[in-house]
């Protein structure tokens, strides 16, 4: 069925009889959580998928058979580059605005 | 990519979860594992705030909010609903909390659950403190933590008592299965879980699942320090089928390390006292050598 | 067809002929053979359902309420102690909106021990969004069970229902009851059918958190606007309920030779049935006398008692429970119901029948014999009847 | 005939509940309203208990205990002298009471004014169950006396009632122990 994004309930009668949630958190852009920003170098890649496995916030992408970092949805917690056994991934300070 | 855990993803990004929580990669792993056919439980836990406030949820799974102690009974009422309705086949209900919502207030409805039989599987997320509330101790932290009610100043004054040895009240429940997990070792967890869910009858799993917000360390340390609670033999990874037992990863004794080891990685024991630290060391080794004893007792091809 | 049924086991055939799909439920003293008599109904093959024999009636309600989430037809029944132990799920029923339809025995609190009638037990759910219902014979007991899942299961409604009955007086009392036949009331009820429900081929989550300025504050005008449509709904059912069955209850507030009466006494549950037979016997002497019995006590009979008090002097108000550091609860809400009415009845608060004192005729009389003295206007304290060393 | 309170005294696990209602249901049968209903409260194995019966003509309104009942039917000899059964009961008022006395001896032990009927239920029980059970004999003597109901009505509600519970062989024993009870009581 999939759910639905951006839900808002102007008029009490529109909503549901209880809290039921019908829509995705993929609303909540996480990013902006983030004050570390993981850097991967694909040159020392070894395609293993560790980041990927180990990312609490499903935001390791695998494109092309390579990690690519959501950062809409990281929230920079390093486990990534903590857990990387070829130290491909980095952590930098994000940049501020 | 060489790996053997599912590549569906059941939760949702935008959750509400730490940086480098653990509860919320254990629920990736255990949806990744059970599938969309799946129906949760949850009650007051980090997990009742993690997929979002109304009207979003990071669940693609059903799920229902419950009191905090009412877990067990939840479940038991979904599984016998399913059931009048003719809805439970290849549906698995899961129960889902914390330490403090299983080990202390919902442990009488969750031994009540089990007890009668119903096809469900309950799986706690041990963050070892009541974490949503701003780390309180639960009967899950281990002896020797700092928590907000167990704090340490000029007083030694941290917890006192070793951890509650849920698993194995959970084994003597004589229940079909019964069996540890860690965020550290995913393809373990997947593939108990997914035993779980071929299992007709009531299952119990309990996740190692480090917060790096209550025990203070860095979020990026989650992985290797529960690599480090299986390797001092803090947290065995063990399982129990029908009454047999059977270590998932063995430690073998020039492997072991020492318990303090573990206990530096982390702020909440920082202040412990040599004394404290031997005696965890003589209870940890004292209960590895406990379930050495049962495997070599009661293990599989025995 | 005509059947002797306790109150009990008129709540067991109540839940069989409205075919609850799952009972949760815990034993408790004087509810136990509602229990006793649906495993009885289950293990003869009379009655299919799923009986979830659960370890406390916390869980009895946390189960009730999560099969009605998945769709099922639900059933529990308890008492005294069991529903001080239901009260934080209670308001999770009402506010997940599960029409779940419960039996509470009305039995003292501890302690001392005491298992005996007393109405305590559910006026202190009073704001738990549940709706309330009081019942005087097994009869109404089980019809009223019927008319409750109507009630509750309306869409517009999706409210759950308590319906009480004393201890042991009703319980344990064995009367004749007349069984409606299955189909009449497969017919009456229908399925239970809500539109949102936990079901993996649409995934939601329910209960989800909502902050002060999002919807919390909504949802809760939505269990007052349900409680506001139930109030009518009642009253519908009950019409229905009569043309079908021929049997029907006075709604809300069930008035007896309230016409023309000067005095009316208000009661809930077993002692209202003594209570005609008292006016009655009063009024063979002739004394303009009736009596106002509260059926159901939420939605609260507001315009019911306005109506009636136009025409009386006195309303006495009967409780058979006491909200300490003030009065019966039944007593602070008739007047509550009264208060800006420009003439307003003189309105008396007796407390009664606590711990299972017997209420008899005599006491009844008292009662009456103390309204008649009454020569004020204005609202004077209630008494305790019958308390040792009490009379002056 | 207006409201007829029956009260009946036993000891827990006597049947003294069951015999309460089998002259409900009987009542019934002959187009009355009835109620039947234990004594309130928890009932122990051997403790006195009490049971009670009220038929009508009417619709039976009252919700109360029975404080003054018209007949009152003790079915164990042993309770004479260790409980009340006597208590409110008006010497217009009938007792029964099973017992291998006589009624004279029980009015001389109670010194009751009212009529005083006597009989040996228990050994009526052994004689045709084969166990001290007196709840059904006393209930057949009580229709004998009381003129309440026709004694085929009881024994028609004592089939009914047993129905399931009890094998062929026993309830037919009951039936034979109310009919020896009803025609050996004399009025």
């Amino acid at each position: 069925m999939g759910k639905k994004y951006e839900i808002e309930y102007k008029d009490y009668r529109d909503l549901p009889l209880s809290p039921i949630a019908k829509g995705t958190t993929l609303v909540f852009k996480t990013g902006g959580w983030r004050t570390m920003r993981p850097i991967i170098d694909l040159e020392k890649c070894k395609k293993c998928g560790i980041c990927w496995k180990y990312c609490p916030d499903v935001s390791i992408l695998i494109v092309d058979d390579y990690p690519k970092v959501d950062l809409e949805y990281c929230k920079g917690c390093g486990i990534c580059a903590n857990e990387c056994p070829f130290d491909a991934i980095v952590m930098v300070e994000e940049e501020s605005q | 990519m060489k790996t053997t855990i599912p590549e569906q993803e059941l939760m949702d990004k935008g959750h509400m979860a730490c940086l480098g929580c653990g509860g919320a990669l254990a629920m990736r792993y255990l949806l990744k594992a059970l599938g969309k056919n799946s129906m949760f439980a949850i009650p007051a836990c980090c997990w009742a705030v993690i997929p979002g406030v109304f009207p979003y949820s990071c669940m693609e799974v059903p799920l229902q909010y419950v009191a905090f102690e009412a877990t067990g009974a939840a479940i038991s009422g979904m599984e016998a609903a399913l059931k009048a309705k003719g809805k439970k086949e290849g549906v698995t209900v899961v129960g889902w909390a914390g330490d403090g919502g299983t080990l202390d207030i919902g442990i009488q409805a969750l031994s009540g659950a089990v007890e009668r039989g119903h096809d469900v599987k309950y799986v706690c997320y041990d963050n070892e403190a009541y974490m949503n509330t701003g780390i309180q101790r639960s009967s899950a932290t281990p002896k020797g933590a700092w928590t907000t009610t167990t704090p340490v100043g000029k007083t030694k004054f941290w917890k006192q008592t070793n951890k509650k040895n849920i698993v194995e009240i959970m084994v003597a429940h004589d229940i079909p299965y019964t069996c540890t997990a860690s965020v550290a070792y995913p393809e373990d967890l997947i593939k108990k879980a997914e035993k779980m869910k071929d299992i007709k009858g009531p299952c119990y799993m309990h996740i190692y699942a480090p917060c790096p917000t209550g025990w203070k360390y860095p979020p990026e340390k989650t992985i290797e320090l529960s690599r480090l609670a299986t390797e001092t033999c803090i947290f065995p990874i063990y399982e129990v089928t029908y009454g047999k037992y059977k270590l998932n990863k063995n430690i073998r004794d020039e492997k072991k390390k020492p318990v303090i080891d573990y206990l530096k990685t982390q702020g909440r024991f920082r202040n412990l006292d040599e004394e404290t630290v031997q005696s965890l060391q003589m209870y940890v080794d004292n209960e590895w050598n406990k379930l050495k004893k049962k495997i070599e007792c009661f293990g599989e091809d025995k | 067809m005509k059947m002797v049924l306790s109150g009990n086991a008129s709540a067991a055939y109540g839940s069989m002929l409205a075919r609850a799909e799952v009972i949760s439920a815990y034993p408790i003293t004087p509810q136990t053979k509602i229990v006793e008599k649906i495993a009885d109904l289950i293990a003869s093959g009379e009655f299919k359902t799923e009986f979830v024999k659960v370890e406390s009636e916390h869980s009895a309600m946390a189960a009730a309420i999560s099969a009605s989430l998945v769709g099922a037809r639900t059933f529990t029944a308890t008492s005294s102690q069991g529903l001080m132990l239901m009260h934080e799920v209670l308001h999770w029923a009402s506010a997940s909106r599960t029409p779940i339809v419960m039996v509470n025995i009305n039995r003292a609190v501890a302690p001392p021990w005491s298992v005996w009638a007393d109405q305590t037990d559910s006026i202190a759910q009073r704001d738990t969004g549940w709706m309330q219902f009081y019942c005087e014979s097994c009869q109404e007991v089980l019809d009223t069970m019927l008319l409750l899942y109507k009630v509750a299961e309306d869409k517009d409604v999706m409210m759950p229902a308590m319906l009480s009955e004393d201890a042991f007086l009703l319980s344990h009392t064995s009367e004749i009851v007349d069984i409606p036949e299955q189909e009449e009331v497969d017919d009456f009820l229908g399925k239970f059918e809500p539109e949102m429900i936990l079901d993996v081929e649409n995934p939601m989550s329910f209960g989800s958190l909502s902050m002060p300025h999002q919807y919390y504050y909504e949802f809760r005008y939505k269990m007052a606007e349900a409680m506001e449509v139930a109030r009518e709904k009642i009253l519908e059912v009950e019409k229905e309920f009569e043309k079908r069955f021929g049997r029907s209850y006075g709604g809300l507030l069930d008035l007896y030779r309230c016409d023309d009466a000067e005095i009316v006494l208000v009661a809930a549950g077993s002692m209202s049935s003594t209570i005609r037979v008292a006016v009655d016997e009063m009024r063979d002497k002739g004394v303009n006398i009736g009596l106002a019995r509260l059926r159901v006590f939420r939605p609260f009979p507001v315009d019911e008692f306005r109506k009636l008090a136009k025409n009386a002097r006195i309303v006495a108000v009967l409780d058979r429970s006491f909200c300490f550091g003030y009065e019966g609860a039944f007593f602070t809400e008739v007047k509550s119901a009264l208060y800006d009415m420009d003439v307003r009845p003189l309105v008396k608060g007796y407390v009664l029948g606590i711990g299972g004192r017997d209420v008899t005729l005599d006491v009844i009389h008292e009662v009456i014999e103390d309204c008649q003295k009454t020569k004020e206007t204005k609202d004077e304290p209630f008494k305790w009847i019958g308390l040792k060393g009490g009379e002056e | 005939m207006g409201l007829l309170e029956i009260r009946w005294h036993g000891r827990g696990g006597q049947g003294v509940v069951t015999a309460s209602e089998l002259i409900a249901e009987a009542a019934i049968l002959e187009g009355n309203f009835i109620q039947a209903f234990p004594e309130f409260g928890p009932e122990r194995m051997g403790a006195p208990i009490k049971a009670f019966t009220r038929v009508s003509d009417e619709p039976i309104k009252i919700h109360s205990q029975v404080y003054t009942p018209d007949i009152v039917m003790v079915l164990d000899p042993t309770l004479i002298g260790q409980v009340n059964v006597t208590d409110g009961l008006s010497d217009e008022g009938i007792l029964m009471v099973n017992t291998p006395m006589s009624a004279e001896e029980v009015k001389k032990v109670l010194g009751f004014n009212g009529k005083i009927y006597a009989v040996n239920a228990t050994k009526i029980a052994m004689d045709n169950i084969g166990r001290p059970v007196a709840n059904t004999s006393c209930a057949g003597a009580l229709v004998k006396v009381s003129k309440l109901v026709e004694l085929d009505n009881l024994l028609k509600v004592t089939e009914e009632k047993f129905g399931e519970k009890l094998p062929e062989k026993a309830i037919i024993a009951n039936k034979e122990a109310i009919k020896a009870a009803y025609e050996e009581v004399s009025v």
